[in-house]
């Protein structure tokens, strides 16, 4: 199956893209595709930034299961206001 | 009326949009840019969203308030890009009967703004520039 | 800026007037005219005042919530004569450089208007007409 | 001695007048003012209301003596807001 993830503030300037499509194995989780995105983009482990989840634009835990066609954003701490 | 938006923000717009014959208060709140920030010389933030969930988190937010205080009409708009010192980043009005429920709502709003919705703010300062709230390393609140 | 007007408040010129590079937050709070009251339908609010020592108070509570909160600026414009459905009355803006002081200082303001300002209300609704606190035989609250 | 007495809102409609001058006698008290108004402006007393008084614009007792000159308002429950 196939996810589409879009990278914002921080995570966008570290991955170098605005948004990639990867591949993942059926059953794999928000938290595995973290640890994917980590093997390609390096940089992306900021030292000591604490990420939410949102998968099609709701809030999710690391541990939720992603499905085929998913739009899944890292969101490192907001700061709007 | 929850928007985010590259244009300045037109307060007017706002506070005609929340007014109401059955209103007898508007709060409204102004988060402006700041010409000092923790000691540094700001020269502008850069506001970055991930605009359809920014848009459906503030309509989240309206919706809780309104399931809390007794309001009228509400309305925040966020504006993104570049923000010079003294122009308005992000407007929040709120209208209601009786005073309290447009106060309660408006501070309510602005925490839970900085809390939960995908929005990220750049500080330009002479010497260089920071992803606010990223480089310290603290747990975000939820 | 402690003023009272006959003229419609203009909100654009108290925010211009209390914006200031070093402030990050302005709390505006707008009274408004609402179509009902106590059971009773409102035609309008006709505002009356003793003009020196009124805008003598606001200025009074401005000082007061200088000393109480770190804000930068504020502002309190009353309007006097007839007020239709919908429209403001008063109009308070504050600007700090932190939101709580902007906050607490126009909800301090608007409270102490309400005590301490000789400005008065006629309502006119429909069957007739009532200068507000007068009828009820309350005592005011110092 | 003579002082200026300004009527407003319910006041100034029971009074039918904004404004008089009145004579009093040296050491006369607030309260000794507002018992002559009510022999000139019967109407004047109002069924449970509580007024505060000003003297120059502040806020005074209603036992502070007046002076020569000075302006004096009965203020009724205040409205603003």
């Amino acid at each position: 199956m196939k996810v589409r993830v879009k990278f914002f503030a921080i995570l966008r300037e570290r991955a170098g893209t605005a948004e990639v499509v990867h591949e993942l194995t059926e059953g794999a989780t928000v938290a595995d595709l973290w640890r994917d995105l980590q093997q390609h983009f390096p940089k992306l482990d900021v030292p000591g930034i604490r990420l939410l989840y949102a998968v099609n634009q709701n809030y999710v835990g690391s541990n939720d299961t992603l499905h085929d066609g998913d739009e899944v954003v890292f969101i490192p701490p907001v700061s709007g206001g | 009326m929850f928007r985010v938006q590259d244009e300045p923000i037109d307060l007017n717009e706002l506070v005609r949009y929340v007014t109401d014959a059955e209103a007898g208060a508007i709060a409204t709140f102004i988060g402006t840019t700041r010409n000092n920030n923790e000691g540094r010389s700001v020269i502008a933030l850069d506001y970055e969203s991930y605009p359809e969930m920014a848009e459906r988190e503030l309509a989240r937010i309206g919706a809780e308030a309104a399931q809390k205080w007794q309001i009228r009409r509400m309305a925040i708009v966020h504006r993104l890009g570049p923000v010079q010192i003294g122009e308005a980043s992000v407007i929040i009005a709120v209208s209601s009967a009786h005073r309290d429920a447009a106060f309660a709502a408006s501070r309510f709003a602005i925490e839970e703004i900085k809390k939960t919705v995908p929005i990220w703010k750049k500080e330009v300062f002479e010497g260089g520039e920071v992803w606010i709230g990223t480089q310290s390393g603290q747990p975000l609140q939820r």
